[in-house]
């Protein structure tokens, strides 16, 4: 069952980020972005990882893309003001050493085997809850105080008279 | 059972693309967006590896991305506005103030 | 003089980092008060000096030993201890630097007018410093403190200099920057080959003379060693900063320049490179010798032709250095107790050189040779003066230049003959230059004596000239106690270095060419 | 009177103190009282005094100081002489083999194995100088007391006479060659100063700085001999290095090679300070210093250092028989040379500095042949007359108010006549006329030249022309001087008087010096007991005997006195001094217009001569500007186009590659993203391969 699963989520979630980076609306960009986040979230229940796929989908979805299509809405470039694209020898080498680390990613992992330890449960909520008030406390809190900085940022930055 | 292999090779693809974006697109939305597939490509790895090897240090990681990633996120897109405001634009290639 | 035991036992530590106090407190000074500064930065550099007199007082020139010694701890993962101490070679660098530093800082009372208190802040970070190098005996603080010379100093020519300031600055900086970095990277080897061989990481002097380095290694590390010193020093052909540091800095700066930092490029060479690394000191022993003696012939006819009084005396120091480098490498008792003599007396007769330019430069506002003459005439206390020391400077027998050039070249005689033939020419050439000098300058018909508005030493100015011309005097009728101090530390010294030598060539197949020894050369 | 100082040599320090409580003296006078009144009145100093002192007139009231200056620096040097006096007295009762005193003072350089001390070395052939230098000195202080009395910084005058007499004796007390050093720098030091005392003249100052020079050069033979000696001897104490000498010769390492090298590097000394030939140039322009310093320094003491070196060195001399030729024919060129040169000077100081450094050539030439006893015999008759001249000279000059060409003198017998016969007693006496001093000394050096094993009839023939050459020209300076038609100006004619007495009094001293001093050294030959020659015979002593170690020669054939060849040599060189005295009368009195004449016919010639054979020049354009050049050269070039070009070229290249390199900041953020991917590629790419 995984394979079948693994596969079209998986390819959902590529084909989702192609067309996030080759739309030239970022309306259209930011849907597609939504569509690749879901299927990764779909990939992560398919590790037992329950709470993040859930997180994935309330965070990701529920936040971040929200605020993208805020701001798109909010600055509303119009279409004749969006920068113009053409394909240069730069924009290629990009693509072509993006390319070069794809296929070096896969070098790298394509044997790569985990031990035959029994899966856990360690993508539960209660798992991950132990982990991240005990070993991870610390971690988590200055999580909190990265937060509030960026919150704080955020919020200056945007600011029309700083 | 398939083994983590798949994972990895999709978390690099996924990461690979977002750095085209990164790379090849002047839309700064639309970087800011790659970047953030970036982060999720890196994120599946997280995932996979740690289920696989019964470690919730993983999933802890993902976890910090995503935070990170939503800081970053709200940052990066206010600095956008504050950009937008002053230049009207939001072409990356044209914002080149610091160069030398 | 009797002292406290427990004064004593910390007085190196309290000598330096008194004026590190002492900088401290002028940060809190108002800055409006420019004359109540200079008065406490004198108070500080006099206090240091009346706390170095009980260091000499109490030296036994018994022994070859470290005294007053304090070992603390600083970074101990690393083997890193604050280790200092003093024997009879750095004894007199110390009493030079806390001596020429009253009569320096006296000498900017009517010289510096600018950012007085940032000024007087960096004369007491940079006596830190040379303090802190003559004390040193861990190679990591030794570095600590060689490096913190360098940014008082930096900052003395480039912010209160002459009109290319920040040439000068800019090209001192570096030049022996480039120098401390190539030791940095010797002083890691030698670090992590201590490792190697004994288990334990350490920086302590002692410690590592006590290795055996092969010989391979020594040739490479005593040549980045070299360099930094002979940056310093300087040595012919690294010598081209310091005409230019000389001639834009302050006349303080020039004075602790050629005074006291100077010295440490050659002291570096007696307490690090030479003991260090005895064979390669042995067999490069010819080269060294050789730029000495090109670099004492070489700043004597250069200086000769300067039309720039302050050129004149820094090319003099180039050549003066030489002596110093062609004594040490003798390597025997005359040559090295000379070279630290000399040290001693070039710091005197070159500070005074410089501090009587000063006195000419601040009335007159020139330096050039050719804007002066007769000058003797409106002010026979300067010239009386001036004269003394430029005969100190040419090492008139009675003075004290004589008993350190003499004995140097007897000690240079002994291992290099041909050397010193060459040097003594040196000798005929201080003569011309200095006298031809002073004959432009002091004698002749007075010519621009409106233009130059001199007038003759004042009180400030005899009271520091006078010890430097007390001291010319007792170094050249009477220098036995200042050699008797240093006679056991360099007799053991000699032994050692060429105990080591001796052993270090046992193990090496007979009949080895220098060529076989260092580089990979099949015959 | 003696027995109450029961051992004078016990004091022999205070030959020193003296003088050196004189220097201390004069030189707080000179600080305190004199200075603020020599600074020009309004500040900036500007007046016309050209600085000759003594050509002022117009007396004020002599200041207290100038007073208290004229007692103390005389004084003071008569009290050296008078326990110099008392120490040689003393000596006399000794037993000759025992006459050496050596007094520690303190210990002076200890390193390792050298170990000099301050120490005094009393000996016959010391105690000859001290006498010298302390007595003519004092008769020159008084002297100068009356001849300087015009000159304003009269107390930094006796402060630096006072100064060489302490280097002075100094030197010939010292008991060690580093010592002697000490003294020969400090009276090269005195020199430079009193040279150059009216230092607003330029050439004064200029001739100052040359002899400094000039004496360096030579200071640097006598450093590498000290070397020499030290590392070979392992001492430089004179009395040690004498006793080592045969045990050094016995174990092969005092070889004739390494004490030819000694000793030419020590003679090589000599000529700087007693210029001789090539380093002769110094002296007559040392003639710019005031008269009293020209008779003290630059004839009667400083400039027979050099001998005194030659002497004191003896039984290393001895050794080296290439050095002996050496110094022998140096010192015959230039008795020879410097007389011709003084032929033609028509400034009456050079012509006795030339003559000055054709005696010292006589002196030398003693020493090459081995008779330094001859040599120190004749350095002190020669301080005698030539102090005598100089002196002479300087009291002619103070009558001519400062004027110093023979040209313009003339009939100064009838205006200043106890000069005129002093300096006619020093004529004679340097002529060589018997009876007096210089008779008994030069023939000395002459039958020497002749007869000792050294020696060469040829050596012989030039000294004795030499001889003739000088009666010729001192005859010529007393005859353009005293005699004929005054060619003075009107102006200096009406002030023409004779000097006050403690200027002729001192004239009269040394006149009797001049006819009485030979006759410590009457020759056997003549019936004399020659007490001079014994007297020094202990130092010289150990020279023969060195010399016949190393050579195993067949005795001394110079000491064979009664030769019938010794009269008729004598009778030569008599006769040669009355012929170039008939010259001098002839061209000078009976035709004098001839001389200008003789030089209309041979302009070339006279040219040449005039001019010195034009070795200064040739100095000047050889040595000195190629050195200037050089060093110009090494500056404006090595230094500054080579080194500090590589220095500032290893500045511009880091600095224009920083420049271009700092373009790959575009500013567009995608660019550098591009780079990190670009990293990323390679660091991933490398952890595979690897």
């Amino acid at each position: 069952m995984e394979p079948i699963l693994f596969t079209l989520f998986g390819a959902i979630a590529v084909g989702g980020a192609l067309l996030v980076v080759t739309r030239k609306n970022p309306m259209s960009a930011a849907l597609s972005l939504i569509m690749s986040l879901f299927a990764v979230a779909a990939l992560f229940v398919l590790r037992q990882a329950h709470f993040l796929a859930a997180i994935q989908v309330i965070v990701y979805a529920g936040a971040v893309v929200v605020l993208f299509i805020f701001v798109i809405m909010l600055i509303n470039v119009p279409e004749n003001r969006l920068p113009i694209e053409k394909p240069t020898v730069y924009r290629l080498l990009g693509v072509v050493a993006a390319g070069l680390l794809m296929i070096e990613g896969g070098l790298a992992s394509r044997n790569f085997s985990a031990p035959a330890t029994a899966v856990g449960e360690v993508g539960s909520v209660e798992a991950v809850g132990h982990a991240l008030f005990t070993d991870y406390l610390f971690a988590f809190e200055v999580t909190s105080v990265l937060l509030l900085a960026a919150v704080v940022g955020a919020t200056v930055l945007a600011k029309k008279k700083i | 059972m398939m083994g983590p292999s798949a994972y990895l090779i999709l978390s690099g693809i996924l990461f690979a693309i977002g750095a085209i974006g990164v790379v090849a697109r002047k839309n700064a939305l639309i970087i800011l967006m790659s970047v953030e597939l970036m982060l999720n490509g890196v994120n599946v790895a997280f995932v996979a590896v740690g289920s696989y090897m019964g470690d919730p240090t993983g999933g802890i990681f993902a976890f910090m991305v995503m935070t990170v990633a939503a800081a970053e996120a709200a940052v990066g897109l206010s600095i956008l506005i504050a950009i937008y405001r002053l230049k009207e634009t939001i072409d990356i290639t044209e914002l080149s103030v610091l160069k030398w | 003089m009797t002292a406290s035991p427990n004064l004593m036992s910390n007085i190196l530590t309290i000598l330096i980092f008194l004026p590190l106090a002492g900088a401290f407190v002028l940060f809190f000074l108002p800055k409006e008060n420019g004359r109540a500064i200079k008065h406490f930065t004198l108070l500080v550099t006099l206090v240091e000096f009346v706390l170095s007199v009980p260091v000499l007082l109490n030296f036994d020139g018994a022994t070859a030993a470290m005294q007053f010694t304090q070992k603390v701890p600083w970074i101990p993962q690393f083997g890193i201890g604050y280790n200092v101490g003093v024997d009879g070679i750095s004894l007199w660098l110390l009493m030079l630097t806390t001596f020429i530093m009253p009569i320096a800082i006296l000498s900017t009372y009517a010289a510096v007018e600018k950012h007085v208190k940032e000024f007087m802040i960096f004369m007491l970070l940079l006596e830190v410093g040379m303090v802190g190098v003559f004390l040193a005996i861990d190679l990591f603080l030794f570095y600590i403190f060689w490096e913190l010379v360098l940014i008082p100093m930096y900052f003395l020519i480039g912010v209160w200099g002459g009109e290319r300031r920040i040439y000068a600055a800019v090209k001192f900086f570096i030049y022996t920057f480039v120098g401390s970095v190539l030791m940095l990277v010797a002083i890691l080897a030698l670090y992590f080959y201590n490792y190697k061989v004994t288990g334990v990481y350490t920086t302590e002097l002692s410690a590592l003379y006590n290795l055996n380095i092969p010989v391979k290694m020594q040739f490479w590390m005593f040549l980045a060693f070299g360099l930094a010193f002979a940056f310093k020093v300087p040595m012919f052909p690294f010598h081209t900063w310091l005409p230019d540091a000389h001639v834009e800095a302050p006349t303080a700066g020039s004075v602790i320049l050629a005074a006291v930092l100077l010295k440490m490029g050659t002291y570096g060479f007696l307490r690090l490179a030479m003991p260090l690394f005895p064979v390669a000191t042995f067999d490069l022993m010819p080269f060294v010798t050789g730029l000495a003696v090109i670099g004492i012939i070489y700043g004597a006819l250069v200086a000769m032709v300067q039309k720039d009084i302050k050129k004149l005396v820094a090319y003099s120091s180039v050549s003066h250095l030489g002596f110093v480098m062609l004594g040490l490498f003798a390597l025997n008792l005359q040559g090295i107790e000379g070279g630290i003599l000399q040290m001693i007396n070039h710091g005197i007769s070159t500070g005074a050189l410089f501090l009587g330019v000063g006195i000419i430069y601040e009335r007159s506002h020139t330096r050039q040779i050719s804007d002066f003459g007769g000058i003797a005439k409106i002010v026979p206390l300067f010239t009386l003066t001036f004269m003394l020391v430029t005969f100190s400077s040419i090492g008139l027998p009675g003075l004290n230049g004589f008993v350190g050039e003499f004995l140097i070249m007897l000690g240079a005689f002994k291992t290099s003959p041909i050397a010193v033939v060459f040097a003594a020419s040196g000798v005929i050439f201080a003569a011309v230059y200095m006298l031809w000098m002073c004959q432009r300058v002091l004698f002749g018909k007075l010519t621009n004596a409106h233009k130059l508005h001199l007038t003759d030493m004042n009180f400030r100015e005899i009271a520091y000239m006078a010890p430097l011309v007390l001291f010319i005097f007792w170094i050249g009728v009477y220098p036995d106690p200042f050699l008797r101090k240093m006679d056991a530390t360099v007799n053991a010294y000699v032994q050692q270095i060429h105990a080591k030598h001796q052993s270090a060539l046992a193990a090496s197949p007979a009949g080895e060419t220098l060529l076989a020894r260092y580089f990979d050369v099949r015959k | 009177m003696v027995s109450a100082l029961s051992n004078i040599h016990e004091y022999l320090w205070l030959i020193l103190a003296f003088p050196l409580a004189g220097v201390v003296l004069n030189g707080i006078i000179a600080l305190v009282a004199e200075r603020p009144l020599l600074l020009p009145a309004d500040g900036h100093g500007h007046d016309d005094h050209g600085g000759h002192g003594d050509a002022h007139g117009g007396h004020h009231e002599t200041p207290a100081y100038r007073k208290l200056v004229a007692f103390i620096a005389p004084g003071m040097i008569f009290a050296a002489f008078v326990v110099a006096v008392l120490s040689v007295l003393q000596l006399t009762r000794m037993p000759a083999e025992a006459r050496t005193v050596v007094q520690t003072l303190f210990p002076w350089i200890q390193a390792g194995g050298l170990s000099v001390s301050v120490a005094l070395q009393l000996d016959p052939l010391s105690s000859v100088m001290i006498l010298v230098v302390t007595g003519v000195g004092f008769l020159i202080h008084v002297y100068s007391v009356g001849y300087m009395s015009h000159e304003p910084a009269f107390a930094r005058f006796f402060f630096y006479l006072n100064l060489f007499m302490f280097s002075m004796l100094t030197l010939v007390l010292g008991s060690s060659y580093l010592l002697m050093f000490v003294g020969w720098e400090g009276v090269g030091l005195c020199s430079y100063l009193l040279i150059g005392f009216w230092y607003e003249k330029d050439s004064a100052s200029t001739a100052g700085k040359k002899a400094f020079v000039v004496n360096r050069v030579g200071d640097f033979g006598f450093l590498l001999a000290m070397f020499l000696v030290f590392w070979n001897f392992g001492t430089l104490n004179y009395t040690d290095v004498m006793a080592k000498i045969p045990s050094l010769q016995h174990s092969g390492i005092l070889t004739t090679g390494l004490a030819t090298a000694i000793t030419l590097l020590m003679f090589v000394g000599a000529t700087g300070k007693s210029a001789q030939i090539p380093l002769y140039v110094w002296l007559p322009d040392a003639m710019e210093g005031p008269t009293p310093v020209s008779a003290l320094i630059h004839a009667a003491t400083m400039v027979t250092a050099g001998v005194y070196m030659v002497a004191r060195s003896n039984a290393l001399f001895m050794l080296a028989p290439f050095t002996m030729g050496t110094v022998a024919v140096i010192g015959a060129a230039t008795a020879i040379f410097a007389a011709s040169m003084g032929i033609c000077q028509k400034d009456i100081k050079r012509v006795l500095a030339y003559s000055t450094v054709s005696q010292l050539g006589y002196m030398f030439l003693a020493c090459g042949v081995g008779a330094f006893g001859a040599g120190i015999f004749h350095l002190m008759t020669h301080a005698f007359f030539k102090a005598l001249l100089f002196l002479g000279s300087g009291s002619v000059i103070h009558a001519m108010s400062g004027e110093q060409d023979m040209m313009k003198m003339g009939s100064l017998r009838k205006h200043t006549p106890i000069t005129f016969w002093t300096m006619f007693i020093g004529t004679l006496a340097i002529a060589g006329i018997p009876g007096l001093a210089g008779f008994f000394s030069k023939d000395e050096i002459l039958w020497r030249a002749f007869s000792s094993d050294h020696g060469s009839p040829f050596l012989w023939a030039v000294a004795a022309v030499a001889a003739g050459t000088t009666a010729f020209y001192m005859f010529r300076l007393i005859f353009l001087t005293f005699f004929g038609a005054s060619r003075m100006d009107k102006e200096v004619e009406k002030h023409v008087h004779e000097s006050p007495f403690s200027m002729t009094i001192p004239l009269m001293v040394l006149a009797a010096l001049s006819i009485c001093g030979g006759w410590l050294g009457i020759p056997a030959a003549l019936g004399g007991s020659n007490y001079f020659e014994k007297w020094l015979e202990p130092i010289f002593e150990g020279g023969h005997k060195a010399a016949e170690a190393a050579t195993e020669a067949i005795g001394h054939g110079a000491m064979a006195h009664h030769d019938p060849m010794e009269f008729i040599l004598m009778g030569a060189s008599v006769a040669v001094a009355l012929f170039g005295i008939a010259i001098a009368y002839y061209l000078y009195m009976v035709r004098p217009e001839k001389p200008a004449k003789i030089a209309e016919g041979n302009p070339n010639l006279y040219r040449l001569v005039y001019n010195k054979y034009f070795v200064d020049e040739l100095y000047e354009w050889l040595i000195i500007r190629r050195i200037v050049d050089w060093s110009i050269w090494l500056w404006q070039m090595f230094d500054v186009q080579f080194i500090d070009a590589i220095v500032n070229g290893v500045a511009k290249t880091v600095r224009s590659a920083g420049d271009e390199t700092r373009k790959i900041q575009t500013g567009v953020v995608g660019n550098y993203a591009f780079s990190i991917l670009l990293g990323a590629v390679f660091i991933v790419g490398y952890l595979i391969w690897r």
